[in-house]
């Protein structure tokens, strides 16, 4: 036994040139993990939090009761649902593309956690609002976002809704539920909590969503929200996408000794659960359910998503030095892209032929909207906005001395 | 018009604005059933509901984050921070959210917001219940930050505030809450029942953010004050029988620059007192802008009358304190030079 | 059931002029609750977390396996126990008199509470460190802190060992294990975390204790500081003093719903006791299980000590305002003083007579301290510290600007 | 001596300290085994071990109360904030802890430690990699605040920073981490291989906290400047060929407020020069304390070349960020003057 303090550092189970390990994770069979009572409490709850809700098999069959759930959502749904993935998938391709170009100053990916944003935002109504993190551009490609629009703010153009005022990825679209997002961790969690207590107070029918990484569920914020969450009871689901890594930091480091990030919420008195986030049926079936349950009033409920981030961190970052280099192909959920497709063709209701046309057909939808934006202006063709467009929007009306500093910079 | 000390003068801005505008809503630790450490918050949860009135864990940061979210939904909070010194932890959700919204989104999400927190010594209050921090919400850009220093202001800013589409910071100057403060501390203090400033007007008004407010009328030097220190100078002036003008400033930003540039034109003097730390305190602000708006007509150097750069001492808390001796010490030098 | 989302807002049980209602509190029995194995984890310590581990019954018997571990602490240690606690009582009293009488501008009490601080300080060795809140002089007393240090703060004269730097009761006394308190709560406890790391990486076979309040354990330096130790395993014991009342607020603000703050701990995968901290026996046993466990490297562990808040929060507040009025008396777990009391008395090592003659013996050893101290100086009877003393200790080196002011004070 | 760029200077400093006193320690985000996300700790936990060099969780408050925690208890923490953007959830354990924890217990418990933190734009980071938070530590009795603009200053100074008993604010202008940067930004840069303060010491030397530098003699107007804004204004006076004074202040809490005064009694003149926004930056302080010392020699105004008061923004950063025409037109307005 031990006899001496000793401080353990949370390590990864293979490291760059080691054979990628994952080993000690646990997963549930798919159809294992059963749908609770929406009045169910945290106490009650252990085995959602610890478990994990799957729908898809190996084969691609969906099963158990999760299934059952979203019997009657159509094919058509699933295939808008592959739809949403691959577009994302191109995008994201592309935009990879234009930035080694010089085309614009930084991108972020989300390569593997395409479903759990395009599969949780399809379930949303208008008027609910996302508080996202950069890795969740899905919800807007699952919100129908213009890709104008999106590409605009990548690209800090003339056509950027936001005016070139964000870096890249930091998208804002009230209209499609997508709160501003912040380069600072974190914040907008316990902002969520606040919007939803407004979506309360106000009676208007609608609820939040919080995203956060599994990094940053470390931050102040994280805490006060599911704190304030558990206090007031408001219509908010607490999403926290475990993607196994915070740039090069293990999971480790931000898990501790807590056996799941869902287990940590229950601690606040909130009810949670654990799902496989590369599974595009347990996705729908669990979003489907909560915003359900959330806007039905029976309170705040926090879902961790179980996924793992295959790409780079962004375009700043080499995952080589930290982590073996296809840990990704080694995921033992595998790819959310693929499974689906093992769905849908064993339904047959797909094929390889259609998912090939279907890829084409989205990179050039995609790239044919790039190209457009880009004819606005990127970093290396600048076609500049007024400079002066810095000092709008610091407050609703410019105070003297804003007006001062914008007569100085003599534009 | 009623007599109100500034409690109930802030009390009753509140008590205005929640009857007129179902989207006002009122929190922070100890404000519901209580109504507030300094009670300025009494009687409002019982008037108005628990929706709209509420006790809050004990976390500022929390409290702010809550706040902006309900703001960017459309609604107008109203916090209190127990005291200035226990902001700290929501520094960033003030200074890199709420002060950010508006910009980062272009104007799809706005922060109408405010926070109220009880500032400055003279309470024996020791290192945390006595701290001016305005100089660290100055910085920064989307902010606004106020400071009324009578009730007949206080009341009317705080309305001004909480229908501004903007996050104001609301600093109240805690030795003022029950009465002027000319800086004896031995002595006991008037009430407002003896202040003009003390007399407030039923119902709703405002008083503009942004405009400074010539308290005292002079020739020979000015004085650029706020909060409790507005009461030191005329105390000092008084003393020092020097014919200075005095300018309440009351919001430190926007700054009203127009009416300090105007009153030291005219006298060429010009000494500011605050109660914060020098080093990088609102009082360089002042003295920069000054100097570069005034340099031609500055007849002496510009002097700072200030807290010193200590942490804020318990039982020295009466020398720390700016007092009316080293504000006339300041006045005379600025009038020898 | 519920079908539009509506806000909750904790209230307590009962409200001024309401009778006093603590049937939401369930108690285990005494010796109900065993005792885990020193390397138990967090996930199999539910009964720990939620329990409450009592050794005296309302006889003042001690029972359990409990009191089997501590069967060897003597009846001086007790009868020291007894003394530590209406000593801190008598200094309470005076103090209360002394602020009343304008002698210094502030007091915060700990009555009911004292057996937490005091039993924990004696299980304690030296260079232990304690990272207390302001309702732990406590810890000062069970370390024979010298009563002229402590009333010296407490006057802020010259007898100060702080020199009137902080407000009355923020004490400092790092040879007697106390770490300089903050006026702002919370940030203790990560500090604490910091400190064990110290311990655990220079070796030095010390531990460190954290101390929060119930209401504190909103702030986000408990989630820091919860998060690390588990991150990190170093030897702390975070102590939670759940006193059911943050000044005005009660505790279900900071609990939500959460059963316990001790399963708040787990959930972060710490392993957690709750623990009558009415029942001195209660606390020596705990503690030095915890002290022992700890020092011995099986990493953090947190304790939440279940007592109330018999006084107000402080000479500034007003509990009448805000609850029933002599609800301390309805406090299911009594007082520590008196079940010690009878305790002892049935042991056949105490009597009424005894603890009369030990009240008066201590009230007079205080009250003598006290005179002495008040001579050197009061708010009202001021003999001044130099007021220069207040750029000593803002920098080792007092840089030139401070040299300058100090001269501008013309001290 | 070795050529170094300012990375490698300050991952020396760092190798130095951790070889010669076990009681360093370096911890941060992505700090351990990747060394950073500008890797400034590369190859560091390979050599210390994770004991000495190790990850954190993403949460700053945490770092710096664990860090004030160690220094108490005897240990000289070094650790760094991923990007001094990110610093603000922890400053209250920084301003409120680290700074008070001497004073408070009058010098029972001390805090040596450091915080390193990249800092200023010029990398198209947007908001929130690029602001400069000096004056907010500045405004913190207890802190000292120091800000290199070369590989030698670099090490010398963090060497220093980490022997320094009381805890030192490390801004690293992470603009000069590769070269210095003469405001070009369609051109490339020079590596620090081409200038003479890329020749840096091998081993332990230290370069004194306090101490400005003079960069450039001149006798027409005293440019005072730090980081990045040394070499924006080192090309400012070669375009404007003016025969100006270039003082790089390295510390600015404690300020060498000597060098400061000799060099603007000589000129008259002052322009102050800094990336941080403008309202309450650090040029506030300079040129309150500049006016008071200096007074009577002034010749003209004293003038600030700062970030706007707008959120540093993304497309228009080259806008925003202080160029050598914005400092020129201030030395021509000032020599005009
Ligand atoms: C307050 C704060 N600290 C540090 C950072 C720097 N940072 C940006 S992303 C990141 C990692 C986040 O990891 P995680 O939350 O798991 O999200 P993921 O990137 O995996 O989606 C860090 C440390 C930041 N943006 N904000
Ligand atoms: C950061 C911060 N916020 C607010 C306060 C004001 N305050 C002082 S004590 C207190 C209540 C604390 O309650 P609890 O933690 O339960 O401790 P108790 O007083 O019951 O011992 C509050 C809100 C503070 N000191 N620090
Ligand atoms: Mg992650
Ligand atoms: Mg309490």
């Amino acid at each position: 036994m031990t006899q001496t303090p000793k401080l353990t550092f949370p390590e990864p189970p293979a490291r760059p040139d080691e054979v990628p390990d994952f080993s000690n994770i646990k997963i549930s069979e798919p159809g294992a993990v059963g749908i609770p009572d929406f009045g169910f409490e945290a106490k009650d709850g252990r085995e959602y939090a610890n478990g994990l809700i799957r729908v898809m098999d190996k084969d691609g069959n969906a099963v158990g009761p999760w299934a059952e759930l979203i019997k009657d959502v159509s094919v058509d749904d699933l295939r808008q649902g592959m739809r949403d993935m691959l577009k994302m998938r191109a995008i994201d391709r592309r935009m990879i593309t234009a930035q080694r170009q010089g085309k614009t100053s930084f991108y972020m990916q989300c390569t593997g956690e395409e479903a759990i944003g395009c599969g949780f935002q399809r379930q949303l109504d208008k008027g609910d609002m996302n508080f996202p993190t950069y890795r969740q551009q899905t919800l807007l490609i699952g919100a129908d976002y213009p890709l104008r629009d999106l590409f605009g703010q990548l690209y800090s153009n003339e056509l950027d809704p936001m005016e070139g005022r964000q870096l890249p990825v930091l998208h804002s679209a009230r209209d499609y539920g997508f709160f501003t997002i912040s380069g600072n961790l974190g914040t907008q969690y316990i902002q969520a909590v606040g919007w939803s207590m407004a979506n309360a107070l106000t009676g208007d029918g609608k609820i939040a969503a919080a995203w956060i990484g599994d990094g940053a569920t470390a931050s102040n914020d994280f805490h006060s929200a599911l704190l304030c969450a558990s206090v007031y009871q408001p219509p908010v689901i607490l999403n926290i996408v475990n993607n196994q890594w915070a740039i090069s930091t293990y999971t480790g480091v931000a898990a501790g000794k807590s056996r799941t990030y869902a287990s940590r919420a229950r601690g606040y008195g909130i009810p949670a659960l654990r799902v496989d986030g590369n599974d595009y049926l347990a996705v729908v079936a669990v979003s489907k359910w909560a915003v359900e349950r959330t806007r039905k009033g029976y309170g705040p409920l926090a879902i961790e998503w179980f996924t793992y981030r295959a790409a780079a961190h962004s375009t700043s970052d080499d995952p080589g030095a930290y982590r073996p280099k296809d840990e990704a192909l080694s995921w033992p959920l595998g790819d959310p892209v693929e499974r689906l497709k093992k769905h849908l063709i064993s339904l047959g209701e797909w094929s390889e032929e259609r998912h090939i046309q279907l890829e084409a057909e989205l990179l050039d939808e995609v790239t044919s909207v790039q190209k457009e934006v880009e004819a606005h202006g990127t970093l290396v063709n600048e076609q500049r906005l007024s400079p002066t467009v810095m000092f709008k929007g610091v407050y609703a009306d410019m105070p003297e001395h804003l007006k001062r500093q914008r007569q100085e910079m003599g534009a | 018009m009623a007599n109100m000390t500034m409690i109930e003068a802030l009390r009753d801005a509140m008590d205005v604005k929640l009857a007129d505008d179902p989207s006002v809503v009122v929190f922070g630790q100890d404000v519901g059933y209580f109504g507030g450490v300094f009670r300025c918050t009494s009687g409002l949860q019982a008037k108005y509901g628990n929706e709209r009135v509420f006790d809050t864990p004990i976390n500022e940061s929390a409290i702010a984050g809550m706040a902006i979210g309900m703001a960017a939904h459309g609604m107008r909070p109203c916090v209190e921070v127990q005291f200035a010194d226990y902001m700290f932890p929501a520094y960033d959700q003030i200074t890199q959210e709420a002060a950010r919204i508006r910009f980062r989104s272009n104007e799809q999400f706005t922060c109408p917001m405010v926070i109220r927190m009880p500032t400055g010594g003279g309470i024996f209050g020791g290192q945390t219940h006595s701290q001016s921090p305005e100089a660290l919400f100055t910085h920064v850009a989307g902010l606004k930050t106020v400071i009324p220093s009578n009730p007949y202001d206080a009341k009317g800013m705080l309305i001004a505030a909480i229908e501004d589409p903007d996050p104001v910071i609301f600093l109240e100057p805690k030795r003022l809450y029950n009465g002027p403060f000319y800086g004896d501390h031995s002595g006991k203090s008037l009430g407002w029942g003896q202040h003009p400033d003390g007399e407030v007007p039923e119902g709703h008004y405002t008083v503009p953010i942004g405009k400074a407010k010539v308290c005292r009328e002079g020739n020979d030097v000015t004085i650029l004050s706020y909060g409790t220190m507005v009461y030191i100078a005329e105390a000092a002036v008084k003393q020092a029988n020097i014919d200075a003008e005095i300018i309440d400033l009351r919001s430190l930003l926007p700054l009203d620059l127009e009416t300090i540039k105007q009153s030291v034109e005219k006298t060429g003097r010009c000494v500011v007192v605050h109660e914060a730390t020098r080093t990088s305190g609102f009082g360089a602000e002042l003295i920069a802008e000054v100097q570069e708006a005034c340099f031609w007509h500055l007849k002496s150097p510009l002097e700072r009358v200030t807290g010193w750069d200590a942490p804020y001492p318990h039982a020295a808390e009466w020398d720390y304190f700016p007092g009316p001796d080293r504000v006339e010490r300041a006045l005379v030098k600025a009038m020898e030079a």
